[in-house]
């Protein structure tokens, strides 16, 4: 099965070049654990090698851009053709979050693993249908039950949640001490 | 892509305000507040009112003044906003209390309001951490992933978790519901059958009760045919009705 | 509604990188008139900035090519690596199932142990190929034999089901009284 043992030894601009493209054919985000996997180089090459072609992604005058997001590597336009973009594609902006489902995916965001009732308590009112919202759009998902009474269902936010707000993980949220501070001025 | 929310906001243009039209009327500017904190926020910062040290009594009025306007509001949410109108008048009430002279007089008296103020912080710093987020969704909707190629032909498939294995299996449960009562349907009993059975019944036994004979009835339409039939033998003489005490069951009985 | 007339005119390098990032986004190969018709430019100039992209993707040493098909322009991976590509596109995680098997799944996940006939009478379709999808990829399990006529094999979910759906335990799915508050929304 294994014929790559006799394989040559990659130049870094060919595992580049191989990197760009299993980047381009993945229908999400690839991380570098994966691309040392499937390439069978190891983990500093690998990185050394994206750093090199997110390098080149910024030094062409291209239209696109190669980021880090939700764990791993992406290809994408730049944000600056959109209105290009858009007339193209025929689409409008997405639908956007209602106020109550953005005040509850931001609760879920930085207390997760949370429940229902410990949302309710922070918003202050019912949150059932905002809920619903998140996991139909697959912002969230369950994170296990809570042992305390009625072991009710616990829940935090999920890949689609760093896609769409453009994350490379929880850690670059900005920290909920910054909100903190804003609140009870003015 | 899909559109799911019906109705959207911008947080720059559409945030929900209250509009004064005269001393008395007030009328509600876009869209539903968020919620009772939300609402209690958005007049504390219209009266410039310092959020430490809430005007209590001013607030609660304008707070009671705007629960009138959204009667409407559907029940469960209302409720909420009923249950922070009572704690408003609460701490109102408190307020007015004369302040007792403390035994210890440097003993700190606890503010009613103090829980609330909490409370309007606790939530307003998750607003603002709302705000974040809207604003990085925003700019996220300006970058464009590829589109679809030749090796992404299995996306039939889904990337499913397990809020999809629930909904599914619920959906395939309902379906089974409908397929259930679709044969009891078409295994409909007529009267004739139905007094058939009871009159079978009743050559096993001296006395049956009413209400159990209609639970053991599987359809309402059995149900009915079952009530049918007991009048009918009633009617024939063959049974008599006996309820023993007012509300109390129901007693057949084979008449001699 | 047409806010572009009072637009600067473009750049040839902004045409060349709008371009790419159409071709990037498009489903299927884009025509060069239809690049002209979106970005409002004449047909030679787009086809000038269509021909210096191409230039651009051959000679970087890229893993992606600029190539010709169908009377349009696609982007696509090189040739060369379609090892690697191939490779690749095996490792992809397999969470992802059809719609047969995601039931299939959910019968078995709510209903274990179940055995075929049971499965059957519950989807109202035979599930044969479901259940040998999902036992290949690890997702249920055998569980003994159903002590009733004929002794059908049972199946039940498997530990690789649970890693995969990130529960602890099966306790931990959802259950239908989790959605009682979120009732009326569902």
């Amino acid at each position: 099965m294994d014929l790559e043992t006799e394989r040559q030894p990659r130049s870094i601009n060919e595992i580049v070049a191989i990197i760009e493209a299993l980047i381009f054919v993945a229908d999400e985000p690839v991380s570098a654990k994966l691309l040392a996997e499937v390439l069978d180089e190891d983990r500093e090459t690998i990185e050394a090698a994206v750093e090199q072609l997110q390098n080149e992604y910024q030094h062409r005058e291209s239209g696109l851009t190669l980021r880090e997001i939700a764990g791993g590597w992406q290809i994408s336009t730049r944000a600056e053709f959109h209105t290009e973009v858009r007339k193209f594609l025929k689409t409008r902006p997405n639908a956007k979050l209602s106020l109550a489902a953005l005040e509850t995916l931001a609760v879920i965001a930085y207390k997760q693993p949370v429940t229902v009732p410990e949302i309710l308590e922070i918003r202050g009112v019912q949150s059932a249908s905002a809920i619903k919202t998140l996991l139909d759009k697959r912002l969230i998902t369950a994170k296990g039950r809570k042992e305390t009474v009625g072991r009710p269902m616990q829940y935090g936010t999920s890949k689609e949640f760093l896609l769409q707000f453009g994350l490379k993980d929880l850690s670059e949220l900005p920290s909920i001490e910054d909100f903190e501070d804003l609140a009870g001025s003015i | 892509m899909e559109q799911i929310e019906q109705f959207s906001f911008d947080f720059q243009t559409e945030i929900p305000h209250i509009i004064r039209e005269s001393r008395d009327e007030i009328r509600l500017q876009m869209g539903e507040f968020a919620g009772p904190l939300d609402l209690l926020l958005y007049l504390i910062k219209q009266e410039q009112a310092n959020i430490f040290d809430i005007p209590i009594a001013r607030i609660t009025d304008e707070y009671l003044k705007y629960i009138r306007l959204i009667k409407s509001l559907d029940t469960s949410l209302a409720a909420d906003f009923l249950v922070m109108a009572a704690t408003l008048i609460e701490i109102k009430s408190k307020m007015l209390l004369p302040r007792e002279i403390s035994e210890a007089p440097d003993e700190e008296i606890e503010d009613p309001r103090r829980e609330l103020v909490d409370r309007l912080l606790e939530y307003e710093t998750y607003k603002n951490a709302s705000q974040m987020l809207w604003t990085r969704s925003t700019v996220e909707q300006a970058i464009f992933t590829r589109g679809k190629i030749e090796s992404d032909e299995n996306n039939t498939e889904v990337n499913s978790n397990v809020f999809d294995l629930l909904k599914i299996f619920q959906k395939i449960l309902a379906k089974h519901k409908e397929d259930v009562i679709l044969k009891i349907e078409r295994e409909e009993m007529s009267l004739a059958e139905m007094l058939k059975k009871l009159k079978a019944m009743f050559r096993e036994r001296e006395q049956l009760h009413l209400l159990e004979l209609l639970r053991e009835m599987s359809t309402r339409q059995e149900i009915i045919l079952a009530f049918i039939a007991v009048l009918e033998l009633v009617r024939m003489g063959n049974v008599t009705l006996l309820q023993q005490s007012i509300f109390g069951d129901v007693v057949l009985t084979k008449s001699k």
